[in-house]
C-alpha cells in the first residue's frame, strides 16, 4: 500500500509538472507579450512612470532571457505563492485567487456529494428494475439531464425563481452579508443559497453516474460470485447489496477523478450566469482581457485540483479493492 | 508469382459436414441493424439527427423564412407570430395566416412595442420567393419552403435585438453548431484512432509517451482549456478559419478518451489468436491493423464518436454563450443564446431561450442515437 | 460445536425429479434447455450427469436450485422434490421445490443449508473484495445459530478438510491470493461448512490441471465419506465420471438419453450416443485403435430434428427414430434408456 | 520393459532442431517501468522433430509449452537459443538469425494451428477469404485460382465448397477448427504447430478433428508439433512425447516409452493422475505437495525438486541436463537419479481393452 501511495504520488509531481509547462504555454500563447497590454494600459492611464514600471516587470519575469528561463522563474515563484501580477485588477495574483478557489472547491464537492448521493440509490434501482416502468423513467430523465447544458439550466432556474418568488438566485450571499465577517447567520445564508448551485452543476454528473452505476450492477449482477452468493441462500437485498453493489462502486471510484473535469467545467460555466463568487467569472473575464497570470494561475489550479482530485480518487479506489491494495 | 501445387487427395474417410441452414446465415452488420430497429428512442434520435443535417446544415437558407443577418429597426425584439387557421370569428381557413403587427415607441421607456394587429391577415404561402441567400454558399437564390407577402412579416420565433429573425438564425446557427461537433469528431477520430493504434500495437516508448500525453491532457478541466486556447486565437483571424480551429480545439482534448479505448481494444485484440496466425502466415503490421484490428475495433469508435458529438455540441455552446467561441457575425446556437444571458431580458422575452431547446433536442438525440447504437453493436447484450 | 449427526440411510430418495421442462425465451425463439427429465439422487451416492456442451445439464442443476435467471429462463412444467434426510430420528416432509418462491426463506433456506453448489470458473466464484473467511464465515452464520468465534473455528475446520494448508493464516486471504486450484478447495469449503445432503459440482475440475484435478476429486470424495452427502457431478469428461460415480445419467438436447449404474454405463451401454461418445475417447494405451467419431455436430436449439434428436449423427437411425421420439424403457433392471432399438 | 520397436533408431531426417531456446518476459514495475525481474516462460528447451512425425508437448497451464511453439515459430523475439530448420533445398537455417523479410519466406512452410476456434478466426472475414489470407499475403495466384485452392482445402478437412461465402459466427466449434486448420494448410507447410487444438471441443467433435488431422498427415506428408495438456489425446497422436515442467522439458521420448516407461518422477505423477473411463481400475494417483511455482521465481536446481517424492540434495542444487538414458539413446530425462528410480507405469485397463477392441 505504501509503495503504491508512493509511486502515484511521484506520477502526481510529473502530472504537476507537465501541467505547469502547459500553463506556462497557455499564458504565453496570445500574440505579443502581456507587457504590450499592460504597456497599451499605463498608456492610456498616462501614468508617469510608465518606463520604470515595465522595467522592472522586464526584469520579474525574465523577458530578456531564454524563454526555459522565464518558465524556471515563473515556476519558481509559483511554488513559493508567487504567481504573478493581475494588469487588469493591478493586484498580486494571489490576492485575488484564494478566496475564490475556496468556494471553487466548496460548490464543486458539494456538487460531487449531491451527485453521489442521488445517482446511486436511482442506478441500483435502474439495474435491479431494469426494464420497469421505473427504470424508464429514470433512464429517460437521465438522458435529459445529460442533454441540458447546465448556463441553460442555471437560465431557466433563475428566470423561473424570479417570475415565480419574485427574487433573484444569484451569488452565494444575500446582499446583507456580502462583505460581512463570517457568523452563523451569514452561514445559514450561505447555505441558503448554495443548493441551486450546486442542483444545477451536480444535474449533468448525475446524470452520468446514474448511467453508469446502471450498467457497472447490471455487469456485476451476472457474474458467477453473484450466483455463488444465492447459491448460499443469501437473500436477494444480501446479494445484492452486500456482494454486488461493493463490486459495481469500483469503476465508480475510478471514474471519480474523471468526473471532476465536468464538476470543475460546469461549475466555472454557471457561476458566471449564476455570478458567484468562485473562479469562473474571473477566470473567464481574465481570459477575455488577455490577463494571462491571472488566467494562467488559474488553469493551473484547477488542473491542479484535479490532479489532486484523481489521486484522492486512487487511494480511495485501493482502500475499497483489495486486487489493487496488494499489488 | 509462384503457383500452388496440389498436394491433397480427396479425404477418403472424413464424412462431409452438412452446415446447419438455420445457424444465424446473417452477417454481424445486419445483426446489428436488426437490434439497432428495435430501440425506438434510438430510431427516434437518429431521424432527428438526420432532419436537424437536412435542414439546418444543408438547406438552411431555404428552410428559414429570411436572410439571417436582415437587420430590421421597426422589427426590434418582436414576439414570436404563430401561424392561424381559425380567425376571430372563429372561421377556418385552410390556408394558414399570420396577423399584421404594428410596432410603436413607447415614449415612457424608450423602448419598441409590437402590436398585433388582427385586422390584418398575411395569408402564408409555400415555396415562395423572398429574401436572398446563397445555396451552399455559393448559388445566389431566393426560393424560400414558405413566408408571407410584405409588409407582412412571419417572424416564427420572434425577433432579436437588432430586428433579425430568429427562426432562420436558429437555422443557421445549427448549421454552425452542428458542423463544428463533425468536423471535430472527424478530427478526434482520426486522431484517437492512429495514436491508440500506435500505442496499443506498438508498445513501448511510444505507448509511455502517448500515455502521459493523455495523461496531461486529462488533466485540465475541459471547458476552461478550451476556453483558454479559444482566448489565445488571434483575433484578426477570419470567422470561417476561428471556426475551424474551435473545432481542433474542441478535439485536441477529445481525443484523449478514444485513443485510450482504441488501445486498450487493440491490445486486446493484438492477443486473439486471429491476429497470432495473421503474423504467423507472414503479414505485415499494415494488414493486421488494417485488416485485423480497425475493422474489429469500428463499432467500437463509432459509438464512442457518436457519444461524444454531443459533448462538442454543448462545450461550443457554452464557450460561445460565454463569448469564447464563435464569434459575430457567424452565428452558432451559443451565440443566440448570449443574447439571454441577462435574467432582466429574459423575463421580457422569452423566445430568445428557443435556441436553447434545439441545443437539448440536436444533444438528447445523439445521446439516444449513440446509446442505441452501443446496445446494438454489443454482443453480450440481451 | 456439535456436530449434528445425519442417520445415513444410503439408498434412500433425497431429490426426485419429475418431468422436468426448463425453458429459455430468448428474441430468436425458445430454447428447451431441458426436455422432460426425469431422475432421482440417493443418499450418500453420487450421481454423475455427463453430456456435452448445450445439452442441459446445468441447466438442471439450477432448475434444482431455483437460480435460473427467471423470468427469461424458467422452469415450465414438472416437479422437484426435496425430501430432508432424517435428523434425530425425526422425519421431515417432504419440500415441492418447483412449488416455492425463489426468493422465499423456505427456498434460501434449502439453498446452502441442504443443497450446496460449486461451479466451474474457480477465478471467479468468489467475491474478490471479502475474504474467503468472511465468505465461509457468512454463509455458516446465515444457517446455523452460532456466534463469529465458533463459525470461524467451523471456517478453519472445513478448510483444513478440504487440504489448504496453513488455513489460520489462509483464512482471511482474498480470493486473488490463492491458486485456481486453492480457489475451488475454498469454495467447496463453503459449501460443505453447512453440512449439506446434497452438493451439487458443476465442472468442478475442467478449468484445472490434471494433477490438481486429481487430487481434489480425492479430497471430494473423501469428505463425501466423512458427511455422508450426496453429490451431483455435472461434468463432460467420462474419466472424473469414471473415477467418482456411482450412477451416471447421460445426456443429449436437454433429453436424458441414458441412465444407469456406472459400471453398465461403461461396459454395456445401450444408447448410440454412449456408444460413440465411449468410442471417440482416447485411451493411453490404445493408441493403434482409431478413434470412431459422431459424425455431424449438436443441433441447434432453434433448429431441433423431428423425432429423436439423434437420429441425424445416429450410425444404427431407423425410419421411425425420425419420425417419432423414442420413449424411456428399462431393458435390463436400473438400465434405463431412450431409443427404438429397445422397445 | 523396453520397447525394442521404440529404441530401433529412427532414420527420418531432422525437419526441426531446437536448442537451449530461452524466452524471458520481463517483469516491469515502478514509475518507469523499470525490469525488475523476467518470468522465464521458456527456461532452456532442447528438442528436434523428425520429418512426417508428430512430437507431442505435455504439461500443466503455464509450464511454458505455447510460448514454445510461439517462439519456434518466431512470433516473440527468443531470448536465447537457436532454432534450425531444414529447408526444402535441404539444408538446416538457423531461424534465430533471419530478418523480417527473410523469416516471412520460411513462415510458407511453418503454420499453427490453435486452441480457441472462436478467437482464432477474425469474425469480420468470410471463410473464403479466412482461409486464402495467407495465398494474399504471400501473393500467389489470382483470385479464381484463390478460389479454386479454398474449396480444394475445405473439400480436405470434410467441409463443402459451397461454405466459403458464410461467416465464422454460423459454424459451430468443430467446424471452425476444420476451416483453421484448412487456413493452415493453404500455404502446402511443412510443418504445423498446433497449439491444444481439440482442448476447447466436445468429446464427439474432439474425435474426429484428431482423425482429420491424422489423415491430413499421412497424405500431405506433414510433421505436427502437438501441444497439448490432456495426455490421453497427446499419447493418441504422438510419436514422441515432451513433457514440460516449469519452462524445460522433463522427459522426451516415444510415447509408448512414456507410459510403460516413464523415467521422471513428474512424469510418473502425471500419468497417475488421468482419469480413466473405467470404474473398475483402481487407480493409485500420486499426489503432488503443493502448487506449481511461480514461473518468475523458480526453485534453483531441479525446478521440481519441492514437490519430488525422490528429491536428493543435490537436485536443490544442479539443474539436471536433459540426456539419453543408458539402455535407450531415444529416451531423455532430466533427472539425476533417472537410472536409480523404479518408478509406476501406467497399466492400460484390461477390460477397456477387450471391450473397445473386442
Amino acid at each position: 500500500m505504501t509503495a503504491f501511495i508512493g509511486r502515484r504520488l511521484v506520477s502526481m509531481v510529473f502530472t504537476m509538472v507537465l501541467v505547469s509547462i502547459v500553463g506556462f504555454i497557455i499564458i504565453n500563447l496570445p500574440p505579443g507579450t502581456y507587457l504590450d497590454v499592460y504597456r497599451a494600459q499605463l498608456m492610456v492611464q498616462g501614468t508617469s512612470t510608465a518606463d520604470q514600471q515595465i522595467q522592472a516587470l522586464e526584469k520579474r519575469y525574465a523577458l530578456d532571457k531564454p524563454v526555459y528561463y522565464q518558465y524556471v522563474k515563473w515556476i519558481s515563484g509559483f511554488v513559493r505563492g508567487d504567481f504573478g501580477r493581475s494588469f487588469q485588477y493591478n493586484r498580486e495574483v494571489k490576492e485575488l485567487v484564494w478566496n475564490r478557489m475556496g468556494f471553487t472547491v466548496v460548490v464543486s464537492i458539494a456538487s460531487l456529494l449531491f451527485s453521489w448521493l442521488i445517482a446511486l440509490p436511482i442506478g441500483i434501482y435502474s439495474a435491479t428494475h431494469k426494464y420497469s416502468f421505473g427504470d424508464n423513467i429514470f433512464t429517460f430523465f437521465s438522458f435529459i439531464g445529460l442533454s441540458v447544458p447546465s448556463f441553460l439550466v442555471a437560465l431557466v432556474l433563475m428566470v423561473v425563481s424570479s417570475r415565480v418568488f419574485g427574487a433573484s438566485v444569484g451569488g452565494l450571499f444575500s446582499r446583507a452579508y456580502q462583505d460581512a465577517p463570517w457568523s452563523w447567520a451569514k452561514f445559514v445564508d450561505f447555505l441558503q443559497h448554495l443548493w441551486i448551485p450546486v442542483i444545477v452543476v451536480g444535474m449533468s454528473g448525475t446524470a452520468g453516474l446514474v448511467r453508469m452505476m446502471r450498467g457497472n450492477l447490471l455487469d456485476i449482477l451476472n457474474m458467477q460470485y453473484v450466483q455463488t452468493a444465492r447459491a448460499k441462500g443469501l437473500s436477494e437485498n444480501i446479494v445484492i447489496y452486500k456482494h454486488a453493489v461493493r463490486n459495481a462502486l469500483h469503476p465508480l471510484v475510478m471514474s471519480l477523478g474523471m468526473s471532476l473535469p465536468g464538476i470543475i467545467s460546469g461549475s466555472t460555466v454557471v457561476s458566471i450566469v449564476l455570478s458567484l463568487p468562485t473562479t469562473g467569472p474571473l477566470y473567464f473575464n481574465a481570459l477575455r482581457s488577455q490577463d494571462m497570470f491571472l488566467a494562467g494561475t488559474f488553469l493551473v489550479f484547477m488542473a491542479v485540483m484535479l490532479v489532486v482530485g484523481n489521486f484522492l480518487a486512487d487511494i480511495a479506489l485501493a482502500v475499497v479493492d483489495p486486487r489493487i491494495r496488494y499489488e | 508469382m509462384t503457383d500452388i501445387t496440389m498436394q491433397i487427395e480427396t479425404p477418403t474417410e472424413t464424412p462431409e459436414i452438412p452446415v446447419d441452414q438455420e445457424r444465424g446465415s446473417l452477417t454481424q452488420g445486419q445483426l446489428i441493424w436488426r437490434r439497432f430497429l428495435k430501440n425506438r428512442l434510438a430510431v427516434a434520435g437518429g431521424i432527428v439527427i438526420l432532419l436537424f443535417y437536412v435542414i439546418m446544415v444543408v438547406f438552411p437558407g431555404f428552410f428559414g423564412t429570411y436572410n439571417y443577418n436582415t437587420q430590421r429597426e421597426d422589427a426590434i425584439y418582436a414576439p414570436p407570430q404563430l401561424p392561424q387557421w381559425r380567425d376571430e370569428e372563429g372561421k377556418f381557413h385552410l390556408r394558414p395566416f399570420v396577423y399584421g403587427l404594428e410596432t410603436e415607441l413607447d415614449f415612457a421607456s424608450f423602448e419598441w412595442v409590437h402590436i398585433v394587429d388582427k385586422s390584418k391577415k398575411y395569408p402564408v404561402y409555400f415555396i415562395t420567393r423572398g429574401e436572398e441567400y446563397r445555396l451552399f454558399g455559393l448559388f445566389r437564390t431566393n426560393i424560400h419552403l414558405f413566408g408571407v407577402e410584405p409588409p407582412g412579416t412571419f417572424f416564427l420565433f420572434g425577433t432579436d435585438d437588432l430586428g433579425r429573425d430568429l427562426f432562420s438564425r436558429v437555422l443557421q446557427g445549427g448549421q454552425i453548431s452542428l458542423t463544428v461537433g463533425l468536423v471535430g469528431v472527424i478530427l478526434t477520430i482520426i486522431l484517437g484512432s492512429v495514436l491508440g493504434t500506435i500505442s496499443g500495437y506498438y508498445g513501448g516508448v511510444m505507448d509511455n509517451i502517448i500515455q502521459r500525453i493523455v495523461e496531461l491532457m486529462m488533466s485540465f478541466p475541459d471547458i476552461p482549456l478550451w476556453a483558454a486556447l479559444a482566448a489565445a486565437l488571434p483575433p484578426e483571424w477570419s470567422p470561417a478559419k476561428t471556426f475551424f480551429a474551435i473545432s481542433v480545439i474542441l478535439s485536441l482534448r477529445n481525443w484523449t478518451g478514444l485513443a485510450r479505448q482504441v488501445r486498450a481494444k487493440v491490445l486486446a485484440y493484438r492477443e486473439e489468436d486471429y491476429a497470432v496466425a495473421a503474423q504467423a502466415m507472414g503479414a505485415s503490421d499494415r494488414r493486421i491493423i488494417l485488416i485485423h484490428m480497425l475493422p474489429n475495433a469500428a463499432s467500437h469508435i463509432i459509438v464512442i464518436a457518436t457519444l461524444s458529438i454531443p459533448g462538442m455540441i454543448l462545450a461550443e455552446t457554452s464557450l460561445s454563450f460565454l463569448g469564447l467561441g464563435i464569434q459575430p457575425p457567424i452565428v452558432s446556437w451559443g451565440v443566440l443564446l448570449q443574447q439571454a444571458q441577462q435574467v432582466s431580458v429574459v423575463l421580457e422575452r422569452p423566445w430568445l431561450l428557443l435556441p436553447g431547446f434545439f441545443v437539448v433536442l440536436a444533444v438528447l438525440s445523439f445521446n439516444f442515437l449513440g446509446d442505441g447504437i452501443r446496445d446494438a453493436a454489443d454482443p453480450y447484450s440481451n | 460445536m456439535a456436530v449434528e449427526q445425519k442417520e445415513l440411510a444410503v439408498g434412500q430418495e433425497l431429490v426426485r425429479i419429475e418431468d422436468l421442462h426448463t425453458q429459455f425465451f430468448t428474441e430468436q425463439g425458445i430454447v428447451k434447455a431441458v426436455d422432460g427429465v426425469t431422475f432421482s439422487i440417493e443418499q450418500g451416492k453420487t450421481l454423475g450427469v455427463v453430456g456435452e456442451s448445450g445439452c442441459g445439464k446445468s441447466i438442471t442443476a439450477m432448475s434444482i436450485m431455483r437460480l435460473l435467471p427467471e423470468p427469461r429462463g424458467r422452469i415450465v412444467k414438472g416437479k422437484i422434490t426435496f425430501f430432508p434426510p432424517q435428523q434425530n430420528n425425526i422425519n421431515q416432509t417432504s419440500v415441492d421445490i418447483t412449488a416455492l418462491d425463489r426468493h422465499s426463506s423456505q427456498m434460501r433456506g434449502i439453498r446452502g443449508r441442504h443443497i450446496a453448489m460449486i461451479f466451474q470458473e474457480p477465478m471467479t466464484s468468489l467475491n474478490p473484495v471479502y475474504t474467503v473467511g468472511d465468505q465461509i464465515i457468512e454463509a455458516i452464520q446465515l444457517h446455523q445459530q452460532v456466534d463469529r468465534d465458533t463459525a470461524r473455528a467451523r471456517a478453519i475446520e472445513v478448510l483444513e478438510q478440504v487440504d489448504i494448508p496453513d488455513p489460520e493464516r489462509r483464512i482471511s486471504e482474498y480470493p486473488h491470493q490463492m491458486s485456481g486450484g486453492q480457489r475451488q478447495r475454498a469454495m467447496i469449503a463453503m459449501a460443505l461448512s453447512c453440512y449439506p445432503s446434497l452438493l451439487i459440482a458443476d465442472e468442478p475440475t475442467t478449468a484445472l490441471d490434471v494433477t490438481i484435478q486429481a487430487k481434489i476429486l480425492r479430497n471430494m470424495r473423501d469428505l463425501q465419506q466423512e458427511y455422508g452427502m450426496s453429490i451431483m457431478l455435472i461434468t463432460h469428461d467420462l474419466g472424473v465420471i469414471g473415477r467418482m460415480a456411482d450412477e451416471v445419467l447421460v445426456m443429449y438436447v436437454g433429453k436424458k438419453v441414458e441412465q444407469a449404474e456406472v459400471r453398465n454405463i461403461f461396459h454395456n451401454p445401450l444408447h448410440p450416443y454412449t456408444q460413440g461418445l465411449m468410442k471417440s475417447i482416447p485411451l493411453i494405451g490404445l493408441k493403434d485403435k482409431k478413434l470412431v467419431p459422431i459424425t455431424g455436430s449438436v443441433p441447434s436449439p432453434f433448429n431441433l430434428p423431428t423425432g429423436c434428436y439423434f437420429a441425424p449423427r445416429c450410425p444404427q437411425a431407423m425410419d421411425r427414430c425420425r419420425r417419432e421420439a423414442p420413449p424411456e424403457t428399462e431393458p435390463e433392471p436400473g438400465h434405463f434408456v431412450s431409443c427404438w432399438l429397445y422397445k | 520393459m523396453t520397447n525394442t520397436d521404440a529404441s530401433v533408431k529412427d532414420t527420418r531426417q531432422v525437419l526441426l532442431d531446437v536448442k537451449g531456446l530461452k524466452k524471458y518476459f520481463p517483469i516491469r514495475s515502478g514509475f518507469f517501468q523499470k525490469t525488475t525481474g523476467y518470468v522465464k516462460a521458456v527456461d532452456g528447451v532442447d528438442l528436434f522433430i523428425r520429418e512426417g512425425e508428430t512430437l507431442g508437448l505435455v504439461g500443466e497451464s503455464g509450464c511454458g509449452k505455447t510460448t514454445t511453439g510461439r517462439a519456434i515459430l518466431r512470433l516473440y523475439e527468443l531470448t536465447d537459443g537457436t532454432v534450425h530448420f531444414r529447408s526444402e533445398s535441404g539444408e538446416m537455417i538457423d531461424l534465430s538469425g533471419l530478418s523480417k523479410d527473410e523469416m516471412k519466406a520460411i513462415r510458407r512452410e511453418m503454420q499453427i494451428i490453435f486452441q480457441d476456434p472462436f478467437s482464432s478466426l477474425n469474425p469480420r472475414m468470410s471463410i473464403e477469404r479466412l482461409i486464402a489470407e495467407p495465398l494474399v499475403v504471400h501473393e500467389i495466384g489470382d483470385r479464381a485460382s484463390r478460389h479454386k485452392r479454398v474449396v480444394e482445402l475445405l473439400e480436405a478437412v470434410g467441409m463443402s465448397g459451397q461454405v466459403a461465402a458464410r461467416y465464422p459466427h454460423e459454424f459451430s466449434g468443430g467446424q471452425r477448427q476444420r476451416i483453421g486448420i484448412a487456413r493452415a494448410l493453404a500455404l502446402n507447410p511443412r510443418l504445423i504447430i498446433c497449439d491444444e487444438p481439440v482442448s476447447a471441443l466436445d468429446v464427439s467433435v474432439q474425435a474426429q478433428v484428431l482423425n482429420i488431422m491424422k489423415d491430413l498427415q499421412e497424405q500431405m506428408s506433414l510433421t505436427y508439433m502437438f501441444i497439448a495438456h490432456d495426455l490421453s489425446v497427446v499419447e493418441h497422436i504422438s510419436d514422441r512425447i515432451g513433457v514440460m515442467y516449469l519452462g524445460r522439458i522433463v522427459e522426451l521420448t516415444h510415447s509408448e516409452q512414456l507410459y510403460q516407461n516413464p523415467r521422471h518422477p513428474y512424469t510418473e505423477a502425471l500419468l497417475s493422475a488421468i482419469p480413466y473411463a473405467d470404474p473398475d481400475m483402481v487407480q493409485e494417483e500420486i499426489l503432488l505437495e503443493g502448487n506449481v511455482p511461480d514461473p518468475a521465481n523458480a526453485p534453483p536446481g531441479c525446478h521440481f525438486h519441492p514437490r519430488c517424492l525422490y528429491a536428493k540434495p543435490i537436485c536443490s542444487k544442479e539443474i539436471p541436463q536433459l540426456v539419453p538414458t543408458k539402455d535407450n539413446p531415444e529416451h531423455f530425462v532430466a533427472c539425476h537419479r533417472a537410472e536409480e528410480l523404479e518408478l509406476i507405469p501406467v497399466q492400460p485397463p484390461e477390460r477397456l481393452l477387450k471391450q473397445v477392441g473386442g
